[in-house]
């Protein structure tokens, strides 16, 4: 039971990164039915702008002070929501009116040219590089886990960004835009809504959400390698789906659920299996709710 | 002083004609009606005036000003809106946050949508009851006076609608014409596409019909109303389709 | 006008019987040639690796050109056939030919497997379960000992047809070629058939497929299993070829791979797809010269191919919409009165471009 | 006469809001039966629960004296029960003929192994059914435009090529759900024809329609759906004078 | 005697670069130096994963080779025919591997040293066989390799079972009896894994958590896997995958208080992950923490600071300005031991070159080098190595 119970928590705690980049993917795939590839990569393409921005900013000393951190942190959320928001004005707007399936390839695509982009560029490679910063080990007891403040601030950063966007969808004028033009592009345009400025904040926030993830991601498991937003993408995707994609607090329930269904499994299962039980799990639930765990449920007029 | 005037206006799409030659004018407090078969071309004025498609040659200007390389969100903005056909309210957003989005743009203050709003609830007051309902789950005639109301929101100058009548039964036919008379007579200009000439020709002063992407017909409603050259319009498609 | 008259004008869109004719036996002739003027393993065995792209894009197609399920997972099907004959050939001392029977019945059970589950989804929520069945099938490879873990199976005897052992490339070649047509001639008659119509249904509307009586679970689980067969035959043949086989070869990559070659070449066309598949395969190659960076050549160019031609290099019916465009300024150069065909350009109406 | 399609005591309910409520509505062997109502009525979820798109809360439908209840919308087709929908539902990208030829999917009963292998059998009835979609084709007039994509076709042709669609089937009972919406005045009179021809095939048609003055033209009997609920039925005169029905749904008659 | 062996071990170390240059020597004395130019290049086929996930590991590897050829040629080549590598990305995939084979045979390489991923160096085994050129393997190291019954493979990475055996030498001597065995789902580690477990039970002690576990190599959370490892009670843990997750496996053991400061439980690795990045990686949670490994294998050097290492490195770090990896030695020696036998046969005709392979015996940076008749690597022997303040030292554990 007390494994279980630990289980849970390991589960949250890997849920909310998931979470944070599903956020990413089910606001772009809500707006556009864009299933965007390449958005573990600008999380991936996040990891490497902030090591070499803290290596330049801390010079020797691994455990610099939060702020410096935290001030990073921004700066590297503003330059991947940057990112992202450039790769919609080169690739995916020019492709407005193409199938969703060529908008996927193009991101498939973008994707590959990330990866090796990083892949070959001089400071970074295939290498794993060691993150300049990392949270120290101290921290508190649950159960018979035991948790470091650096998990606990991060669980909590994760929430409050969360929160904010989903203050921000579901609250403010802009965010109802959102929804409108994730609904109906020509009737947004017909409201006097900038459409194409709309999806350009909704790319800029996906992109300093990965961001933001990323900067958490070094901080915490100190390490970052080329490769490292393909699966968190991967897992991304599955979470936003199992909450319901499009959906903003899908894409954290599902997050959460599919972080805490991996850890489960392992327990059980072993670690070799845990991919197998999250997708079980997936398609278990899918069969109950087709439309994901929060997904939309207006009734289908003919 | 003309609210909106299409001079020599063309659109095609690819190799494909949708209008040609279109010229056409709208006083300002006017209704006015666009009249023709289906695929006449009579949608793509809409569009091509709304900013939706851009016509290949030929001008359009909004209270004298043209606006040819205007964006079709800043038409909007500069009191120009455009209910299309099919309505295309926002089934999964509220009434209420759909008639908000109709006020987007151009009401930058809270106090300011707060208090258009009230004037737009109080002129279609079957839309309060169902302030906080998904629109989604209205129904047809009740989705065409939300469209129409939404598009009031953002207190338009001119406001061109498409087909309103279409799948309405007859009692919601009246209501949304009697609301578009209102909405004329408060000072809106009103551009109307509609297929039911007659229906059309009651409320509009004058009319223009459509034939293959060209205007062949105009004049006031009365005189139209009588003249025969109105059917043989349509008939000279229907022919046309026999081959 | 009579019927007949109607009739053969109707068959005409299809092109005249003989000239298609003509190009199938003329491209065909012309692959069959290719052997004999290299000799060059590395192209040989490129060319038949392209023909086995070709062969599971083919498959693909069915499920996501003909039926429009997104398929993320497609290379299990392929994993399936190559890990049959695989073990059957090396554990069981089974012949190749032989193996291909047991790889399909496993492969079109999970085909079942996977279908049931997924009838009700939409098209996105289709693309994660495939893409999780991909990942499923990939995990029990890497930790079933029967499987032959991470590793794989190795030493995989040649394949035997009758007393023919095909050892080389080219025999490969030859091998790959003949399934490749005999998949395009199969397409092709599905196509033309109700099975093709009822999938074309599902796939522009499934509702309205519903009312002309189409049963369309019953059809998206057939999309499905000839997807399966066509996969799993191909990944029995891409056993032996290879001689080895791996984990690393059916992930996720591979089955991005398949997806890419059926969109480049365009969703549904045959020829299309073929092509899309040479492209996927041969180009990574052709940009070795880039060593490292010979990927990142290749996103460049897949992005600006989808951004330039999103609708693929050869989409379907390509050449009848050539067609109609002739005849529509031939009709308007006589001075005939054409129908503007609004809605034929409704999906291309754009916002507020400007 | 007898009721080729019934409903009896038939409900539905979306999430606790009623549609339809307690519907009997029996449809005559022959009839050309039309649906009327304000919009809202529940006239397309009458229809959508009789062609299985919708499962009734409660509630019997039968065809030919069978229970069908429930049965969903492909075996509902299959029986000869077909239908049209009210924002036309053509197959965009497949060619007019092929369109129709998926209206008679049913009747194409090849084998996987006569598809294969393109056998004398497989040619015959493929080039049957592609004679007889020809054939309703020429029926509602659209012929020439066998070969065009159907997404190409404008709107009156789409609404035209959907009932030939139906034609193919052979259908015993024919749904058309607002066959005149958005259909100008002479392509109006066109389809009023051909659906006259249909039921003069001896084919029982059902249609929704608003347009009031078509209905009293063509149809043999009325219903008036307000509501979900019956407020009315018989002969056309009958319900147009009645008091109930002017009342829920009649105009001003702006003209 | 085992601290004998390993002193002496290293002192042959010592004498390794002035070996090398001997070596070197050597090999060009063989060839007439002053037609040197005008004989054609010995062109060697490199097959390696330069993209993909395993991309680090081929380019350290292949960067060591480019060092060793540099080196040769610089020295007048083999037999006075300057190396001439041709790298071809095999991306750790069957089917590019396959490609990338026949490409360089039929550019006509003479020799084909490479060979990463056992899912990509399988499938070429065949092809460079019936090409009849010899095939030697830095650091692919799957017992399968060699059960093909291929003359011409030669494996310079010993078979993955030694690091399991020592490890549970190891657990055995400090009385762990329950061990936690995880490898990272490659085929290295899990064969490394499977001997770790066989020897531990042999030896008395039991697996826990039901087996060998599984982690996938792109996964870095552990949390689940460390809430197993408490829960099982195990005091013994066995990683036999790659260095970048054994830095964040290690973090975060000593972060739940596993190991470390507050931890009682011993954490042992395998081969792959002795690398200067996993204690950079794990910084103070590296400490303590202990590795098996081939003696005088590649990052021992880094850390043991031999003499010969420590040029390999500095020259390694001064070309590439990036330290190499575990597996890097390995290619250099492959290229060595190709270019020696050259020597020793005076020829660098394939069938003869493969002859001479069967006969080399030498010193090389990974230590002696020696094959036996199947090409698997002759004479392996085990060290232990623990991180002490940041630095790898020989083990001298205390029961």
């Amino acid at each position: 039971m007390s494994l279980f119970l630990n289980e849970i928590g390991n589960g949250i705690f890997l849920g909310a990164f998931f979470g944070l980049v599903a956020l990413g993917y089910s606001m772009v795939y809500g707006i556009l039915r864009l299933i965007n590839f390449a958005h573990g990569d600008f999380y991936m393409v996040a990891a490497f702008v902030s090591y070499t921005i803290l290596g330049a900013v801390i010079v020797g000393n691994s455990h610099a002070q939060w702020w410096t951190v935290a001030w990073v942190g921004l700066v590297v959320m503003i330059i991947t929501g940057g990112l992202a928001m450039l790769a919609n004005q080169l690739i995916y707007r020019p492709m407005r009116r193409a199938a969703i399936l060529s908008l996927m390839i193009a991101a498939i695509g973008l994707s590959q040219v990330l990866e090796n982009g990083v892949l070959v560029a001089p400071q970074w490679g295939a290498t794993y590089l060691v993150y300049p910063v990392t949270t120290p080990p101290s921290g508190f007891n649950l159960g018979s886990n035991h948790y470091t403040w650096g998990q606990l601030i991060i669980v909590l950063i994760s929430g409050l960004l969360a929160l904010g966007v989903y203050f921000l969808v579901g609250r403010t004028l802009l965010g109802k835009a959102m929804r409108a033009v994730s609904e109906d592009r020509i009737a947004a345009v017909l409201m006097g809504i900038n459409v194409d400025l709309v999806i350009a904040i909704v790319f800029f926030i996906g992109g300093a959400l990965a961001g933001a993830a990323a900067v958490m991601t070094g901080v915490y498991y100190g390490q970052i390698n080329y490769l490292m937003g393909f699966t968190v993408g991967l897992e991304a995707f599955t979470a936003a789906v199992l909450g319901g994609i499009g959906n903003i607090g899908g894409a954290v329930v599902g997050g959460l659920i599919l972080g805490i269904v991996q850890s489960i499994g392992t327990g059980i299962f072993g670690a070799e299996w845990a991919i197998v039980v999250a997708f079980g799990a997936l398609v278990l639930m899918l069969w109950f709710r087709p439309t994901g765990l929060l997904g939309e449920r207006v009734a289908r007029r003919m | 002083m003309k609210a909106l005037e299409l001079n020599d206006v063309s659109v095609f799409y690819g190799a494909v004609r949708g209008v040609e030659g279109v010229s056409l004018y709208v006083d300002e407090g006017e209704i006015v009606a666009l009249l023709g078969a289906n695929g006449a071309g009579k949608s793509t004025v809409l569009k091509a005036v709304s900013g939706l498609i851009h016509p290949r040659h030929g001008t359009i200007s909004f209270f004298g000003e043209p606006f040819a390389k205007l964006s079709a969100h800043r038409r909007v903005i500069g009191g120009l809106v455009h209910v299309p056909e099919g309505r295309r309210i926002f089934t999964t957003l509220t009434i209420g946050e759909n008639l908000e989005l109709g006020a987007y743009g151009t009401q930058r203050s809270r106090t300011e949508r707060a208090q258009r709003l009230g004037e737009v609830l109080a002129l279609f007051p079957l839309l309060e009851q169902h302030f906080e309902r998904l629109a989604g789950t209205l129904s047809g005639g009740e989705q065409q006076v939300l469209a129409i109301a939404r598009a009031m929101m953002s207190n338009p100058r001119v406001l061109m609608i498409d087909e309103p009548s279409l799948g309405l039964d007859p009692q919601k036919v009246d209501i949304v014409y009697d609301m578009l008379e209102e909405v004329a007579a408060l000072g809106t200009t009103v551009l109307l596409v509609e297929q039911n000439v007659a229906l059309a020709l009651e409320i509009a002063s004058r009319a223009y019909v459509l034939q293959q992407g060209s205007v062949v017909l105009s004049g006031r409603s009365a005189s139209l109303a009588q003249d025969s050259r109105l059917s043989d319009a349509y008939l000279g498609k229907a022919t046309h389709d026999h081959g | 006008m009579s019927n007949e008259e109607v009739g053969r004008r109707a068959t005409r869109a299809r092109g005249p019987r003989v000239a298609r004719g003509v190009g199938v036996l003329a491209a065909t002739v012309a692959a069959a040639l290719v052997p004999q003027l290299t000799h060059n393993q590395y192209y040989l065995g490129v060319a038949f690796q392209a023909e086995m792209l070709m062969c599971l894009a083919l498959g693909l197609n069915i499920v996501v050109g003909y039926a429009g399920m997104l398929d993320l997972g497609f290379a299990a099907f392929f994993a399936i056939g190559a890990y049959t004959t695989g073990i059957l050939s090396t554990k069981e001392h089974w012949s190749i030919v032989a193996s291909i029977a047991p790889g399909v019945a496993v492969a079109v059970v999970c085909a079942l497997i996977i279908g049931f589950p997924t009838l009700r989804l939409r098209s996105d929520y289709l693309a994660v379960v495939t893409l999780g069945f991909g990942e499923i099938i990939q995990t029990i490879a890497i930790n079933l000992n029967q499987t032959g873990g991470p590793t794989g199976i190795y030493a995989i005897p040649a394949l035997t047809i009758g007393s023919v052992v095909v050892a080389s490339n080219t025999g490969y070649y030859y091998v790959f070629l003949v399934l490749v047509i005999v998949f395009a001639l199969f397409s092709t008659r599905l196509r033309h058939s109700r099975l093709g119509r009822a999938w074309l249904c599902i796939r522009e509307d499934e509702d309205a497929a519903k009312a002309m009586g189409i049963n369309t679970s019953h059809y998206k689980l057939y999309a499905y299993m000839f997807g399966a067969v066509l996969g799993s035959i191909t990944g029995s043949v891409y056993a032996p070829a290879l001689t080895a086989i791996s984990p690393a070869s059916f992930g996720f990559s591979e089955s991005l791979l398949i997806v890419m070659a059926v969109a480049i070449g365009g969703l549904g066309s045959i020829w299309g797809v073929m092509f899309g598949a040479a492209v996927v395969e041969i180009f990574p190659e052709v940009f070795r010269q880039f060593a490292q960076a010979r990927l990142l050549v290749f996103g460049v160019l897949l992005v600006v191919l989808m951004v330039v031609r999103p609708r693929g290099l050869f989409p379907e019916r390509a050449f009848q919409g050539v067609g109609a465009r002739i005849r529509a300024t031939l009709a308007r150069v006589k001075g005939q009165p054409t129908v503007p065909r609004l809605d034929a350009v409704a999906s291309l109406q754009p916002t507020d471009e400007s | 006469m007898t009721a080729v399609l019934e409903t009896q005591n038939l409900s539905l309910q979306f999430g606790g809001v009623n549609a339809l409520s307690d519907l009997s509505v029996p449809i005559e062997r022959g009839a050309l039966h039309a649906i009327i109502g304000p919009n809202g009525a529940g006239k397309t979820s009458f229809f959508n629960c009789l062609t299985g798109y919708y499962r009734p809360t409660s509630g019997v439908v039968r065809f030919e004296g069978t229970e069908i209840t429930g049965l969903n919308a492909a075996k509902v087709a299959a029986l000869g029960i077909r239908r049209t929908f009210q924002n036309i539902r053509v197959f965009p990208k497949m060619s007019v003929l092929e369109n129709v030829l998926a209206g008679g999917h049913l009747r194409a009963t090849s084998n996987l192994f006569a598809i294969t292998f393109a056998g004398p059998r497989f040619r015959h009835t493929e080039r049957q059914l592609r004679d007889e979609a020809l054939a309703s084709l020429e029926f509602v007039g659209l012929v020439e435009q066998a070969n065009n994509l159907a997404g190409d076709l404008p709107y009156g042709m789409r609404k035209r090529m959907e009932l030939a669609r139906v034609l193919i089937a052979q259908p015993v009972v024919v749904l058309l759900d607002e066959p005149a919406a958005g259909v100008s005045s002479v392509e109006r009179a066109e389809l009023s024809s051909v659906i006259r021809r249909v039921h003069e095939l001896g084919t029982c048609v059902v249609m929704i329609e608003h347009d009031v003055d078509l209905v009293m033209e063509i149809a043999s009997e009325v219903t008036v759906l307000d509501n979900g609920r019956v407020i009315a039925s018989g002969r056309p005169q009958d319900v147009r004078t009645n008091p109930d029905v002017i009342r829920a749904y009649m105009g001003r008659q702006r003209q | 005697m085992k601290k004998n062996l390993v002193k002496s071990r290293v002192l042959t170390a010592g004498l390794l670069v002035t070996g090398v240059l001997t070596i070197a020597a050597g090999v060009s004395a063989g060839g007439v130096a002053s037609a040197a130019k005008k004989l054609s290049p010995y062109l060697v086929g490199v097959p390696m994963p330069m993209t993909g996930a395993e991309a680090e590991a081929g380019t350290q590897i292949y960067n060591a080779e480019a060092m060793a050829a540099q080196f040769l040629n610089h020295h007048g080549g083999v037999l006075g025919h300057q190396i001439k590598l041709l790298e071809q990305d095999d991306a750790c995939d069957a089917g590019t591997a396959v490609n990338a084979a026949n490409l360089l045979v039929s550019k006509g390489v003479q020799a084909y040293v490479g060979g990463y991923c056992s899912g990509a160096t399988l499938p070429a085994e065949p092809i460079i066989a019936r090409a009849g050129i010899p095939y030697v393997m830095p650091a692919a190291n799957s017992p399968e390799l060699t059960t093909g019954g291929y003359k011409n493979v030669f494996l310079i990475d010993p078979s993955g079972s030694g690091d399991g055996i020592e490890a549970a030498a190891f657990f055995k001597q400090q009385h762990i009896t329950k061990v936690f065995v995880i490898d990272d789902q490659s085929s290295f580690g899990v064969a490394i894994a499977q001997s770790a477990a066989s020897a531990i039970k042999k030896n008395g002690g039991t697996v826990v958590a039901g087996g060998i576990q599984s982690i996938p190599a792109t996964s870095n959370d552990f949390s689940a896997v460390i809430s197993q490892i408490k829960s099982a009670g195990a005091t013994g843990i066995y990683w036999s995958g790659y260095f970048s997750q054994a830095a964040q496996f290690a973090t975060q053991l000593n972060a739940a208080g596993v190991i470390g400061p507050h931890g009682t439980a011993k954490f042992v690795v395998a081969d792959g992950s002795v690398d200067a990045t996993y204690i950079t990686g794990a910084g103070a949670a590296a400490n303590g923490t202990y590795a098996t490994i081939a003696a005088l294998a590649s990052g021992v050097g880094n850390v043991l600071g031999s003499n010969a290492d420590k040029a390999f490195n500095r020259a390694y770090v001064k070309q590439f300005h990036a330290q190499p990896g575990p597996y890097s030695a390995f290619g250099y020696d492959a290229i060595m031991a190709l270019a020696l036998a050259a020597k020793h046969v005076k020829s660098i005709v394939p069938k003869r070159v493969i002859a001479g392979l069967h006969a080399l015996h030498f010193v090389g940076l990974t230590g002696k080098i020696s094959f036996a008749a199947d090409g698997n690597r002759l004479g392996a022997v085990m060290d232990l190595l623990e991180v002490v303040n940041g630095k790898y030292t020989l083990a001298h554990p205390q029961p």
